[in-house]
């Protein structure tokens, strides 16, 4: 049943937890270089292997927020209505379950978690959360995003 | 890499070490290359000017990269991040300061684990927290 | 043409190679590549397409090198070259193009080593004055060590 | 490719090329950054580029170099193969702003044309050389070149 006065509609509600398409993406050096130096973060854990070799990891792995993009499909692929126009990205969150390595095939399913209203100060707001679960060609997640989109 | 941190080392209330960072123009096309991210927001001035900013705009998740430097920074490799947020609140642009923080809020041992909770942020050159946030770290121990 | 007016400390840089330049050929870079120049061929993004087709893997678009492929040390033999010139009184640079020639596909998990040699310095009189063609030559090879490309590439300087 | 193989037998010194449109948005200049690793701000910093005397942001000359690659690329079609290429950059061309999120602002559209210039079969190889180019909205050749290209026969067809 919608509420009275809710914007969110049974029609919204219906998309919830349904599985947008996935999203394929290889873990490659010259993707974790690109992040690296897009964010100038000299830490050779992501680019040298040597190094890498020694640490708990045994191998280069990718820095904490590389899954948060569109190109890894954080987000992506999930079917999104709203009675506004206005998009803005509110926040991200990340859950690490597993580190995220060099040469992965990493298979991202979006899906919408939950819808909040709140009122604004230029009237209603709604707040969409995407989960997207990232999971590696183990089939294990390695990890889950959190992604709210405020739109107005 | 920097000398280790242990669970013993943190005290609720303490400072990260802050991280200082000034996103250029290079650094915004090279994120929208390694992102994904082809917003013109980010790049085209005349496209930001149209949409009401005097300049073109730091990506979120950018910022939301820096933080993560951040704490990988501060735990070191023997630390391991559980989990990581933040909100994008205000709007920032390439050639100006952007200070990553965050200080320890909690630490508990959960399951054999050592656990720090962390809040952190971006700042301007205001001291507005344009991108705040929050992250759970586990980190070793030396008892 | 003369020879006589090529200094020989200049000559003797033709057959000078460089150190050689490794460099692995990722699926993502040619995806990328492939987005950006707007080429739809599916060769350059469909793994299964590029499995089925007479390549059996993706492979990289034709101008692939130069950018993002570097590497033959250019800069290292433009390093070597230029004190030479300089004492030579020939300090503009004109870039004079690239020529290239491809002998394999090249595809993506290839590992491609290349190195740079001078091939080739003439002198020429032109209306300015005496003018020096210097044409170096990059060499990629595979992780079989099969050919695949040379690029040549032509720098003036007066 | 899902578009018909040409042969050999198809062409004529003098047959065009298949013309193939390109867009030199701010967008595809950045992608283009990203994907060549070529993060000159020439090619997408206002301020940096008002210093430079170009008269603004320029499209990357690899970038129209690459353009003709898909062109000829896309001409000899998988069973056809590039064996040389190259191109000059004669001319500065200037990208499309923006106007929304989706369409460049009004503007120039660059074509990348070419014409058979020889054919001949050598070595049991059916050579075509072909005469390429990009031209800017103005039918000004800013990036001429030249490839030679391998094309399947459909004497060798069975």
């Amino acid at each position: 049943m919608t509420q009275e006065g809710s914007i969110i509609t049974d029609e919204m509600k219906a998309l919830i937890g349904v599985e947008g398409s996935p999203t394929v993406f290889e873990v490659e050096t010259g993707a974790i270089k690109m992040f690296a130096e897009a964010i100038d973060d000299p830490n050779p854990l992501w680019q040298d292997e040597d190094y890498a070799k020694k640490t708990k990891y045994g191998g280069i792995i990718a820095p904490p927020v590389f899954l948060c993009s569109p190109r890894a499909g954080i987000g992506k692929g999930v079917q999104m209505k709203s009675p506004f126009f206005r998009v803005l990205a509110g926040g991200d969150e990340l859950e690490y379950l597993k580190p995220i390595r060099l040469g992965d095939t990493i298979t991202a399913v979006g899906k919408i978690a939950e819808y909040n209203e709140r009122e604004g100060k230029r009237g209603k707001m709604l707040f969409t959360i995407i989960e997207t679960t990232f999971k590696n060609q183990h089939d294990e997640v390695v990890v889950i995003g959190r992604s709210t989109y405020i739109s107005y | 890499m920097a000398r280790q941190l242990y669970y013993e080392d943190v005290e609720v209330g303490m400072d990260i070490p802050p991280l200082v960072k000034q996103p250029t123009t290079k650094q915004l096309v090279q994120w929208a290359g390694a992102s994904g991210d082809y917003y013109e927001l980010h790049y085209d001035k005349d496209f930001a000017q149209a949409q009401g900013f005097p300049n073109v705009v730091v990506h979120g998740k950018l910022k939301f990269g820096l933080l993560g430097q951040l704490l990988t920074d501060w735990i070191g490799e023997e630390g391991s991040i559980k989990k990581l947020g933040c909100s994008y609140r205000g709007i920032d642009h390439p050639g100006e300061n952007l200070v990553c923080k965050g200080k320890a809020t909690n630490k508990y041992v959960a399951d054999g684990e050592h656990i720090v909770e962390c809040e952190i942020w971006a700042e301007n050159s205001k001291g507005e927290k344009t991108t705040p946030g929050n992250a759970t770290v586990t980190l070793p121990s030396r008892g | 043409m003369t020879e006589a007016g090529i200094s020989d400390e200049i000559k003797a840089m033709i057959g000078t190679m460089t150190e050689p330049s490794i460099m692995e050929v990722e699926r993502g870079a040619i995806r990328r590549f492939a987005d950006a120049i707007g080429d739809p061929n599916p060769l350059y993004k469909d793994i299964e397409y590029a499995k089925n087709s007479r390549y059996g893997e993706m492979v990289c678009p034709i101008g692939f090198f130069g950018w993002p492929i570097k590497g033959g040390g250019l800069e290292q033999m433009m390093g070597m070259i230029m004190p030479a010139m300089i004492k030579a009184g020939l300090f503009r640079i004109l870039d004079g193009g690239v020529d290239y020639e491809f002998f394999i596909p090249i595809h993506a998990g290839d590992t491609l080593t290349s190195y740079g040699k001078v091939a080739d310095i003439r002198e020429r009189e032109g209306k300015s004055g005496k003018m020096l063609f210097i044409t170096m030559e990059q060499t990629y090879l595979n992780q079989n060590g099969d050919k695949a490309a040379v690029a040549r590439a032509t720098i003036i300087a007066r | 490719m899902a578009e018909k193989q040409i042969y050999y037998e198809d062409v004529e010194v003098g047959s065009e090329v298949t013309p193939i449109a390109k867009v030199a948005s701010t967008l595809m200049l950045v992608k283009w950054a990203g994907a060549s690793g070529d993060f000159n701000p020439l090619h997408f910093d206002d301020n940096f580029a008002a210093t430079q005397g170009t008269g603004g942001i320029i499209v990357h000359g690899a970038l129209k170099r690459s353009w003709l690659g898909h062109l000829i690329s896309a001409w000899a079609g998988d069973e056809g193969y590039v064996k040389k290429f190259s191109c000059q950059y004669r001319g500065m061309d200037y990208p499309r702003r923006m106007a929304s999120m989706m369409d460049p602002a009004e503007g120039e559209t660059w074509w990348c044309k070419g014409a058979v210039t020889n054919k001949y079969v050598e070595d049991d190889q059916h050579v075509v050389e072909c005469e390429i180019w990009v031209e800017n909205g103005q039918g000004e050749k800013t990036t001429p070149g030249s490839a030679t290209v391998i094309l399947p026969s459909k004497k060798a067809k069975k």
